[in-house]
């Protein structure tokens, strides 16, 4: 199976570690990614909160695009979204084109690809593509250093399980602590993987902003997590850039590495550090990894 | 046979029959109407005790003397109130829509659904969903046929079918 | 051929009455329009409107009508025939009219209510209209069939609901056999320590008639045992009962409970089903001291006998009255009765489907039921209130509405939700003095004694707070949320999101079908309603029949339902049971299928359709013959004779040809 | 007294009807000993003025075989049913349409195509079609009009009496002849045969079990056929069960299925569809795909319920595309 990939603007910016990472692990287990050509905004947040239709419209230019070119593809059509506000907006977008015939009419006057069927176009996460359609025996296959003694919080945040839980439970998700253990690492019980991240409020209210990310953080290194794996550029962002600012605040806060999933993988997989883009990390993570293949010989010994 | 009636404003109106069987599917209708669910009023329905007593004679009767689509309604398979009328319900069902598809008539015409006695819903939706079809296929243009068309003798009132016929040899 | 080709001088005299139904009908069918439209119908003599047809005025008017223009024939276009068909074919019979000269247009039900533009309604009620007075012409008298009634009734199930409907039906004089699927009658009501509002103590009002049913010399007590097989109808049920083996005798046993003490078990080691596996029993054991019938039973799957084959049985030896029977085998009983009355119960909503509420993830989140036992005195710790670590909690939340008002499980209210948790807050307050918080969404306390019940809570100083629950978590931010479970809730009237850390989380489960619901009606051939509960025949005015006539529905099978409702129901079950028995036999309705015999050829074709062997081929005749006694009326021989010699009464072929082209004449 | 007159014709026919009056064999003598006969073209050079000659009513019975399918025959149909006291549809084709009603399957142009043009016997390169009416140097020619469509005798004039089968029974032309010299006639309308289906009358009755339940259809030439079983029990799909008998059961007699060539009984309204529900019925499977996969044991449903009757059906003929649903009857 092929995949075309959509990265947005969080991947080629904030979140470029995600991208390397991702396509570092895609490129290493075998399956090819093909970007797609010519995409535009995804018409998420902002856009989507001032004007629905042109939020909307933006996304199904990118849905038609994917039709356009996935359509030599046998089957159905996969587009992997990794920023959890894009994958969300495709998807809405997506079943509005498919229950507003009006405009998908509209759409279809104007939109690249002939719009013949949008529902073809499967959107998927690459999470749910890495678990269900590699599958955790495939990846353990190549997990070359396994991360024993590794304590791991997963972290979804908001957009990724609801409103549709395409491929996990929106309550309690539970697909990265498989994968997490696949990888040798040790998943914490945190009850915390859906709660809110702040968003935008870190922006426009520190206040509130900064409590919350600091609740996450807190509790993930009260139940002993080394480390935060996530699948959202801005929950990383948020979770990783204002540790300094909360701590000044509340002191008891010690550093956390907040990791793209990918990034784990890829360490776990034995990637080259740079290929996963961990040196762009405000956080490293190495010296934490250090210690644990330390104290790992130490036990062994 | 009475006439077509002229189209008005709103055009074709299909005529839909409804064989349904008391115990499951025209008490769903029941339901329906407790639950004030309106649907299209197409559909007339025709209570039979079971959907194993639908006579292939009645659905083509309905299509001769108008129909443009008959639906035929029992309870779900397993749960018939007779224990398995249905599935002779059924394997008439799947030869008539033989026959039909034979005689140039669209399958989509005679439909067979299964209705529980508590899914008034369901009646809706699929007298809905029925008339829908039947509005989409357009009026069944059955080519008038000559002669009289006689009630079956032995259910006539009177004379009596045994002293009827049957003088020979 | 046409009705006036048959009738050369004059034919059937027909009165068509359409009822308004108050504004029912009315309010959508133009039904002057209609009786006028009846009147141009041929063989129709009089057409009238009327109210309510169904008034004593309404059949007063036909059975004027009957004399005074010698009608013959008569077509009601009201409401249902499952409502009133019956009223008028009385009519008829009181006007000296064969009752079933009569047919009925449901212009509500399947008109009027349904329909939303007047001009259809009313075009649709002359179509069914039309339709019946050509299929009333054809109408036949007929009589109806008598079958005498066995006058012994089934009670399935043994809760509260089958205990009363038992215990009535025996006192008055009736044969009751009782079946219960687990080893003692009692059901739920016999894990509840108290009863609301009045909080009487359940023991004390339940254990007194579990006992009478034991030793009422009209009750047959089968405990243990299952019903397998149902055939025959209304009067005359033919019931198979699985009676599984106790492995030990009951007769026998007097319930000195020594053989338990005996056991080569010395503590008692396994998860005890009765207290829901808060407490511990032996593999010999008896559910609870007041189980009725008070006999032992023999677990085999905890058995060690049983499992190796090697024991000293110590059980046996205990036994003086040599009870124990490791060789007893499943028995199957078969009885014949006239009546059933099903009170299966309900079992409750499997609190794991809700993740976010942590049941069976944090060991201090309990469901109502297994509070019902830590309340209870003779549950596993003797009515104290104490968490699975011993602790005695000091803050209680109990989250309302768990599986219930709620569209990812169950739309319905369980109904008794709302007053368990308040007498489980006064038990859990008056036991612990904790502060006790309830969750709810909305308070539904419509009784008798309810509200007041509620207000006396309030008063308690129980906390209260609206909101569905998020969720309960151990995720603690402040101090004194250490170590506690804490339920985050949006309090809809202070317009806040809260937390509430407490000790002890109650899930107020919500009621459901019991899981085999589906298969058991399917043996009794009744119907469910959408949640899986069984189908009453009419919600108002035949709440505890079914649409099998002779099968009856008491209690929480039938829906969710707190105790008074479920004794009420039951009695009135017993009481429709009762009169059916006690008229000796039952009227069918004859639209049985016959086979005129001088133009049968001998097909067969018709024998092997029939599901109840009423047909039969005649060897000397060389034609198949109906017994009229086993026939059901459903007519699938009739659709499938070949040559047309099988008829059904009621559903002849002319009459419903008629039909159909009555339907299709005017649109 | 003159002897009272009789007459015959045929219409859309094979002639095997004629056949079975000549299978009265010496019989025939003392028929013609009885009456006397004033039209049989088949047999006898008669002319259409003969009959037009005769006063209405002169024809003390008249027997029609062959359905109508042409303005000449309804023509004749109407003129003989003008001048005969009793007009008796003889035989399956005048009684229910007959094998020839089977072209109600298809419309008139494609029949004409087909046989003027795409028939493997035909050449005919300028795809000539006979016109009804051509002028040519000696005047006008016509011919008769091909109608849309098959009718049965009683769908053109009254028919006071049917004589059914393919061709019908000599017992049953014995009977029919006695009882119309005696004047010892039923009501009429009525069929001239048993009004009981044809098991009645099956010598392979006794071998039918109680139960049939069919898990596989099969047709003649896939089979051996035992010659003493039943037939339906060996899967054969025999419609003695929906058809009359009279016949003695002359094929099942001959190891062949019954087709239902004397037709349903009068209590059924379409012989076809009620042969079908009794097939259906008793097919011995529950599941969708398992009834399928049996039915496909029936690819001509029209050919097997409605081998003889398909103009007297309730559907009458094929609903096809607008042109054949407008051209209905064209004469």
């Amino acid at each position: 199976m092929s995949y075309l990939y959509f990265p947005g603007c969080s991947l080629k910016g904030t979140g470029r570690a995600y991208e390397e990472s991702l396509l570092a692990v895609f490129r290493a287990l075998g399956i090819p990614l093909a970007e797609l050509a010519d995409w535009n905004c995804c018409g998420a947040t902002a856009y989507m909160s001032i004007d629905e239709r042109q939020a909307f419209a933006l996304a199904a230019r990118n849905l038609a695009l994917a039709e356009a070119q996935g359509a030599s593809d046998n089957g159905a059509i996969q587009l992997i979204a990794p920023c959890s506000a894009c994958y969300l907006v495709l998807l809405k977008a997506q079943r509005h084109l498919m229950t507003d015939t009006a405009f998908r009419q509209e759409m279809s006057g104007v939109l690249p690809g002939n719009m013949g069927d949008p529902g073809q176009i499967r959107i998927r996460h690459p999470l749910d593509v890495l678990v269900h359609d590699v599958g955790l025996q495939e990846i353990a296959r190549h997990v070359r250093q396994p991360l024993r003694g590794l304590k791991v919080a997963s972290y979804y945040g908001c957009q990724i399980v609801r409103p549709f839980a395409l491929f996990d439970r929106p309550h309690d998700p539970s697909t990265m602590d498989d994968l997490v253990r696949t990888l040798g690492a040790e998943p914490v019980d945190w009850p915390l993987k859906t709660h809110c991240c702040g968003g935008s409020l870190t922006g426009t209210m520190p206040e509130v902003g900064l409590r919350l990310n600091y609740l996450l953080l807190r509790e993930a290194q009260r139940r002993g997590a080394d480390l935060i794996i996530t699948v959202c550029p801005l929950c990383q962002f948020n979770l990783e850039a204002y540790q300094d600012f909360i701590r000044r605040r509340y002191p008891d806060l010690a550093p956390m590495p907040v990791l793209f999933f990918t990034q784990l993988i890829g360490m776990a997989m034995g990637l080259p550090p740079r290929e996963l883009g961990l040196q762009r990390l405000l956080i490293p993570v190495e010296g934490r990894m250090a210690a644990l293949s330390k104290e790992g010989a130490h036990a062994r010994a | 046979m009475s006439e077509r009636p002229v189209a008005g404003d709103k055009g074709f109106e299909p005529r839909i029959v409804a064989f349904f069987c008391n115990w499951c599917t025209y008490t769903a209708a029941d339901l329906a109407g407790t639950a004030r669910m309106a649907y299209a009023p197409n559909v007339r329905i025709i209570r039979l005790m079971c959907s194993g007593r639908l006579d292939p004679q009645f659905v083509l009767a309905a299509f001769r003397h108008g129909a443009d689509g008959v639906l035929i309604g029992g309870c779900h398979p397993g749960d018939c109130h007779y224990q398995e009328g249905n599935y002779k319900a059924l394997r008439r069902y799947l030869l008539l829509k033989r026959l039909l598809r034979e005689m140039g008539i669209e399958e989509e015409r005679l439909r067979l659904v299964w209705i529980s006695a508590s899914e008034g819903d369901r009646v809706q939706k699929v007298a809905n969903e029925f008339t829908e079809t039947i509005r989409r296929l357009g009026p069944l243009r059955l080519a008038p046929r000559p002669g009289m068309i006689r009630l079956p003798a032995a259910a006539q009132p009177e004379p009596q079918p045994a002293a009827r016929e049957g003088v020979l040899p | 051929m046409r009705a006036h080709e048959i009738y050369p001088n004059g034919g059937p005299r027909i009165g068509v009455y359409v009822c308004h139904c108050g504004f029912n009908i009315a309010g959508k069918v133009n039904v002057r329009e209609v009786v006028e439209f009846a009147k141009t119908l041929p063989f129709v003599v009089v057409a009238r409107e009327y109210k309510f047809m169904c008034s004593d005025p309404g059949q007063e008017m036909i059975r004027e009508d009957v004399r005074e223009h010698r009608l013959d024939r008569v077509v009601v276009a009201a409401c249902s025939p499952s409502l009133h068909e019956a009223t008028f074919r009385r009519a008829l019979e009181q006007a000296g009219q064969n009752p079933f000269f009569f047919q009925m247009v449901n212009i509500r039900e399947h008109v009027s209510w349904v329909t939303e533009d007047p001009r259809e309604a009313t075009e649709k009620a002359k179509a069914l209209v039309a339709a019946a007075v050509r299929r009333v012409i054809f109408h036949e008298p007929l009589q109806r069939r008598r079958v005498p009634v066995k006058d012994r009734v089934l009670v399935v199930g043994g809760g509260i609901a089958g205990i009363h409907a038992a215990l009535t039906l025996a006192d008055a004089g009736k044969h009751v056999y009782l079946v219960e699927r687990e080893p003692t009658i009692g059901g739920h009501m016999a894990m509840f320590d108290k009863t609301f509002p009045t909080l009487d103590c359940a023991a004390c009002i339940l254990t007194p008639k579990m006992s009478q049913v034991a030793a009422h010399p009209n009750i047959t007590l089968w405990t243990y045992s299952e019903v397998i097989q149902v055939e025959g109808f209304v009067g005359n049920f033919r019931v198979r009962v699985r009676r599984k083996p106790r492995y030990v005798i009951e007769e026998l046993c007097v319930g000195c409970l020594q053989c338990i003490d005996a056991c080569v078990y010395k503590d008692a080691r396994f998860p005890d089903e009765f207290n829901l596996g808060l407490g511990k029993r032996k593999p010999i054991y008896i559910p609870f001291p007041q189980a009725t019938p008070r006999v032992v039973l023999i677990d085999p799957e905890t058995c060690i006998w049983f499992k190796t084959g090697k024991c000293k049985q110590t059980c046996l030896e205990a036994c003086e009255r040599a009870a124990i029977d490791f060789k007893q085998q499943e028995r199957i009983e078969e009885i014949e009765v006239g009546a059933i009355i099903l009170a299966t119960g309900f079992k409750t909503f499997d609190a794991r489907r809700i993740p976010e509420y942590g049941y069976g993830k944090y060991p201090n989140v309990y469901t109502a039921l297994e509070v019902e036992r830590l309340v209870n005195a003779s549950g596993p710790t003797g009515g104290e209130v104490r968490l699975r670590d011993g602790r005695i909690p000091k803050r209680v939340g109990i989250i309302h509405c768990v599986g219930s008002r709620d569209e990812r499980f169950n739309r319905y209210c369980s109904r008794v939700c709302c007053m368990y948790s308040l007498k489980l807050a006064h038990l859990i307050k008056e036991r612990t003095g904790a502060e006790v918080y309830n969750f709810y969404i909305d308070m539904r306390t419509p009784g008798k004694g309810y509200e007041e019940f509620y207000d006396r809570l309030l008063q308690e100083g129980v906390h209260f707070i609206r909101g569905r629950v998020a969720e309960v978590t151990d995720w603690a931010i402040t101090p004194d949320e250490e170590g506690k479970l804490i339920i985050r809730v949006e309090d809809t009237l202070v317009g806040a999101v809260r937390r509430i850390p407490v000790d002890m989380v109650v899930l107020a489960v919500g009621l459901e079908p019991q899981p085999d619901a589906d298969e058991v009606r399917r043996m009794f051939n009744i119907s469910c309603s959408k949640e899986g509960f069984f189908l009453e025949r009419h919600p108002k005015l035949a709440p505890v029949s079914t649409f099998t006539d002779g099968i009856f529905l008491a209690g929480a099978c039938q829906g969710p339902k707190d105790i008074p409702d479920s004794v009420a129901q039951a009695g009135a079950a017993a009481a429709e049971a009762l009169a059916l028995i006690d008229k000796g036999f039952v009227e069918l309705e004859p639209n049985t299928a016959y086979i005129v015999e001088a133009l049968c050829s001998g097909c067969k074709t018709c024998i092997g359709l029939c599901p109840y062997n009423a047909i039969s081929f005649d060897e000397a005749r060389m034609i198949a013959v109906i017994n009229e006694a086993l026939c059901k009326g459903c007519g699938t021989c009739v659709a499938a004779c070949p040559s047309g010699a099988a008829r059904q009464h009621l559903f002849e072929d002319a009459q419903i040809f008629q039909e159909i082209e009555g339907v299709l004449a005017y649109v | 007294m003159s002897k009272p007159k009789v007459a015959f014709y045929w219409c859309a026919s094979c002639g095997g009807c004629e056949e079975a009056v000549v299978d009265l064999a010496e019989e025939i003598l003392q028929v013609v000993e009885a009456v006397e006969i004033a039209f049989w073209p088949v047999a006898l050079d008669f002319k259409r003025e003969d009959v037009e000659r005769l006063a209405d009513g002169e024809l003390v019975a008249t027997f029609i075989n062959g359905a109508i399918r042409t303005s000449e025959q309804a023509e004749m149909a109407h003129l003989l049913r003008a001048k005969s006291q009793i007009l008796i549809a003889f035989g399956s084709c005048s009684h229910t349409g007959g094998v020839p009603g089977l072209a109600n399957l298809y419309d008139r142009e494609e029949i004409l195509r087909y046989v003027y043009e795409e028939a493997p016997s035909v050449i005919n390169p300028q795809r000539v079609r006979p016109e009804e009416r051509i002028e040519v140097d000696e005047g006008m020619l016509t011919l008769p009009s091909f109608w849309g469509a098959v009718q049965t005798l009683d769908q053109t004039v009254e028919v006071d009496y049917y004589l059914p089968g393919c061709p019908p029974p000599v017992g049953l032309i014995r009977s029919a002849l006695q009882a119309l010299l005696s004047g010892n006639l039923p009501p009429k309308g009525s069929v001239l045969a048993p009004d009981v289906a044809l098991c009645a009358e099956c010598p392979r009755k006794p071998t039918k079990p109680e139960r049939l339940a069919l898990k596989e259809l099969k047709r003649p030439h896939q089979v051996l056929i035992d010659p003493e079983t039943c037939l339906l029990a060996q899967g054969l799909l025999c419609l003695g069960p929906a058809t009359r008998s009279g016949c003695g059961a002359a094929c099942i007699t001959g190891n062949m299925p019954c087709t239902g060539c004397l037709g349903p009984t009068s209590r059924v309204l379409d012989g076809g569809a009620k042969a079908l529900s009794a097939v259906a019925s008793i097919l011995d499977a529950t599941g969708e795909a398992e009834i399928e996969r049996i039915l496909e044991g029936i690819p001509d449903p029209v050919g097997l319920f409605y081998r003889y009757s398909l103009p007297a059906s309730l559907l009458y003929r094929r609903v096809g595309n607008g042109e054949r649903a407008r051209e209905g009857r064209s004469s």
